[in-house]
């Protein structure tokens, strides 16, 4: 119960129960967006930092290739399952959605192990910012073979094609994660330094803004739940639990440590509503966001955010994974 | 003073570049987009949320030649079935240069 | 192409729900808002402040039926004379699925 | 409901203490104006910048009697053709107290 | 004089010279509700990491009790007074306005205190959240009582009153403020160590930029003045006068430490611009708010700002309130 | 090489790249609006602070002055140059541009010079704050005199003029920076101290998510340089250059230290892309601001925060000028 009581955690639940009785806060948006390009920044830059120092080994670079075929292939195996319920190009959707991450639940991973005092590799960042695509890949894949009889290719097609892989390579968040993180590679030990008072220090006060507006968000999609239906709730809680079982199996074979185990977890678990909704507006318009953004952040997000990051760790330490 | 249609289409942001070229097809390269406008509509609410644009919405405001309309609406109608949003034509006099 | 009537709602933005469960009972429910306009009128200056947004305005875009207007008139009366604002309708006609 | 002429002015932010001073010379007081919305045209891109706002655009909203027309365009036509931007004017009807 | 030398107030006097010379300084609104929630998460943090220590005593809760009892009586009074020249509504919007509380001025007044090395207790955070709503109440009931005959219920009306309290009681600012109150109180030592780097030491800096703005915003509804009229310029002036002496005797009556009677000087003496008029819009649409956001913002904020402080807190010191 | 190395220089080209892929990476406009007032106010009040710890000697006032009249005078000369390919009020706007200052080179260069732990004086704060305005009224005289002739004074003119001046002194970038220096200064120490955690140890990583906006901005621009010419993009560096060594060349002549020569090299060579076209929008709106914001702000500043800063500093070094 401790592992809750985190200010970060608490602040996102005032953010709920804000949008519950309808309190007229609100973050404006400008900021948020500051805040979550401060997140990114500040993860970014520590990880290409902590990387300088250490550099990659083979357990680095398996663990990213995993990494980034897990977000590739995942999305096949869960679009089977919500074939059941949804049309093509919503299943599609919802399982790149899955295949991808979250970073702001790998963030909030970042604080808790730290509570925890418990260290984590600087190669995740690469790991999660390479996961952030691949998954979109898939989808768009998936959707493509599922109605390959129909869709003629034309010009304006095509047009939409290098803006699709525009978006899923340089979506301004992973340009953001990537650049900051190869900065601290750059830069080391004195670029750290210099930076370090702005990008470590305030890093959980600002945790804390970001998640209060995250749970106002999260909690005023709830009203879109009646739109999506008892099955793809289910689908965002048992979905984000086995992916991140699969995430700490593959963990406990990689023989990373504990903490780079719990962030695997969480990667593999957590959903994306930034990069993968901002692709799919473009390549897959037909997808329904008011679906798969809404799970991700109404249903997957917050079960991570509160109880998917403790359960995990739970799991990482009773299979024995040291830290 | 010069009469024109006013033309004001609100659709998502991500889908902007592309009525763009669409218009500068016809020859419509000058205009003025309210940026991040709200939308409620029969696809849900589109109320932008600070951690993503996708869903925003841009109100796109111009004119043209009162005989171009036909050729706009039929380019604009299927874009607006594949991608939602909304387009509205009035009459207009215009002051400028 | 279809004729309908453009309406534009001008007024305080804590005042927005009540117009639109207004708009509500008419069966208008799809409608775009323009946040946190500056507004200047008969009650003094508008211009939103930072530190509290109970005096912004917001400029509500919808459009109903020709023949919606005059109920839509009746209820919105009362609404503005109380609270202030302004509604502007015109004509215009509509691309859209 | 009353007739009136729905006046839309689109002109970069530094210029509307003249735009709006003009429009008082003719009685025109109440307005809304739409804060940094984006501009194309023949004078190149105005999206503004984050460090100036010297170039944005901002649009303004008013209203005015069909009689006021030809005074209103006599005055803003020079402004406009020095300084960029564009007057769209429509006929609307209003409700308000 | 020494007093009026800290970088905020300075920023404050910059602030109003920018507006007087109609400079085009402006800081864009988003920000500076960031600003704002910064200064009621930092108070509301700090606040519950104090009663986390020391929890709450006798004096506490009759401090507590006298400032909410405050709040809703002071009104009745100040509401005869606003009669003598203004309608019912304004009369009643005005009183209410008074009767609640401005958290920048509270923030100003902790800002003062620590440049004095003046401690306060936590509880005054609770004091200053607990006055924000019951002026609203009173407001809302002078003006019915005045035009119970010919107001009628209607279920318009009544939708209105459920928003009335919503907005009352779960106002963003007074949400924020409980909110981080009560996630100080409950994260305690941990908690406040995690996020103080960003909740404590760029407290005073983030204080300049906001009072910066507020003194471009009070400036530029000087204007607005002549609406309001020599009358309530005086009262805004008066009443603050008034109702901060009263709070400097209910502390030297509740026996508390110099740092809170000077807090307590100021929550009575202080307008609120945020909570109550945005529940008075909903709650008396009737009033115009160019009057009482005019005098609350324009007069009574920098009266307290620049003078009130110093002011009450010498006579604090005169009549020997201990440290 | 390694002078570039720095996290500042490196978002800069972050923010390029992301421009050039054509990324939707956005930083929102009143953020950045903040982070601006932030540097300012930063620079300000360090300079008022240092100001307060030296005062104003000889050499200071001499170097103000020196820094005053460059800034006047520069336009009458570039003027004649620009009039080979551009019409009047163009060549008077491109002038004014290069006479004033670009305050975030100035902040990266007190960066740079940080880095190399080389100090500088507080009045250097003084003298860019100086600069700002007489180019200004420079180009409006030079575009007066050329076309005497046909201009005839309106009353509606005569409005623009007050307007100018306000423009010119009270424009907002000027006043933030000029009233911080004199609150750093009339607050001294205890003020410094108080403000210091915001105001300086956050400054680098501020400057960071500054300048990756910068280079988004700047990058973005690039596709009006066609619009420009070769000759503007020449103009652009070589205007930069000359004037940078004039900058130089008065630090040896004024005998300030190496610090304080980079910064006047670089307070010459730098081109406004605030305060003057904020002014010129209003007294000169026949210029056009693609042609002058898009050399300031595409070439000139990229050009001085890349290659022109490590470039003087080490022409500074291999005069001799001593640190
Ligand atoms: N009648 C309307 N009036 C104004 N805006 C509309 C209207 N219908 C749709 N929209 C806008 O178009 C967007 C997409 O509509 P829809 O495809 O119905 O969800 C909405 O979010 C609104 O911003
Ligand atoms: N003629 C008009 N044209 C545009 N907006 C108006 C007009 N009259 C009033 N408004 C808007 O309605 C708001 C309230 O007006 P008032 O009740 O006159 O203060 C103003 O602040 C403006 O935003
Ligand atoms: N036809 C148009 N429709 C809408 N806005 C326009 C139009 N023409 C010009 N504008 C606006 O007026 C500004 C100045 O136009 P220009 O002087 O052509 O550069 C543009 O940046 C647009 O914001
Ligand atoms: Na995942
Ligand atoms: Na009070
Ligand atoms: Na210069």
């Amino acid at each position: 119960m401790d592992l809750l009581l985190s200010p970060p955690i608490l602040f996102f639940l005032l953010g709920i129960i804000a949008a519950l009785v309808r309190s007229d806060l609100e973050i404006p948006k400008p900021v948020v967006r500051l805040l979550s390009i401060y997140l990114l920044m500040s993860i970014g830059t520590y990880g290409g930092y902590k990387l300088s120092l250490g550099g990659l080994d083979g357990t680095a670079l398996a663990t990213i290739g995993a990494a980034m075929l897990a977000s590739f292939a995942m999305p096949f195996v869960t679009y089977r399952v919500l074939r059941l319920k949804l049309n093509v190009a919503d299943s599609a959707a919802v399982a790149a959605t899955f295949g991808s991450i979250s970073a702001v639940t790998f963030v909030t991973a970042v604080a808790f192990l730290d509570n925890q005092e418990v260290t984590y590799s600087g190669y995740m960042v690469a790991a999660m910012a390479l996961m952030e695509s691949p998954a979109i890949v898939s989808g768009v894949l998936l959707a493509r073979l599922a109605s390959s009889k129909v869709q003629v290719p034309s010009p304006q097609a095509e047009r939409g094609e290098s803006s699709l892989w525009r978006e899923a390579l340089f979506n301004g968040a992973v340009l953001v994660l990537v650049g900051s993180m190869l900065i601290g590679v750059l830069t080391g030990e004195r670029g750290w330094t210099s930076i370090q008072p702005l990008m470590e220090e305030p890093f959980k006060g600002v945790l804390c803004i970001f998640l209060l507006d995250m749970g106002l968000v999260a909690a005023r999609r709830l009203k879109d739940i009646r739109r999506v239906g008892v099955f793809l709730v289910l689908f965002g809680i048992l979905a984000a639990v086995v992916q991140g079982l699969v995430g700490v199996g593959t963990a406990w074979l990689l023989g990373v440590n504990a903490g780079d185990a719990l962030l695997l977890a969480i990667l593999f678990g957590s959903a994306s509503y930034i990069a993968v909704p901002a692709a799919l507006r473009l390549a897959l318009p037909e997808a329904n966001p008011s679906i798969y953004v809404t799970i991700a952040l109404a249903i997957t997000f917050p079960f991570n955010i509160v109880l998917g990051i403790p359960m995990y760790y739970a799991i990482i330490n009773a299979i024995g994974i040291a830290a | 003073m010069r009469a024109v249609k006013r033309i004001e289409i609100i659709i998502e942001k991500p889908h902007i570049p592309k009525v763009r070229s669409m218009l500068d097809s016809l020859g419509i390269t000058s205009m003025t987009i309210f940026e991040s406008v709200a939308g409620f509509g029969d696809r849900g609410d589109r109320i932008g949320s600070g951690v993503s644009d996708a869903q925003v919405m841009h109100a796109l405001l111009t004119t043209c030649q009162p005989d171009q309309i036909d050729d706009l609406s039929a380019q604009l109608e299927p874009l607006l079935r594949r991608l939602g949003g909304l387009c509205l034509i009035s009459d207009a006099t215009v002051i400028r240069d």
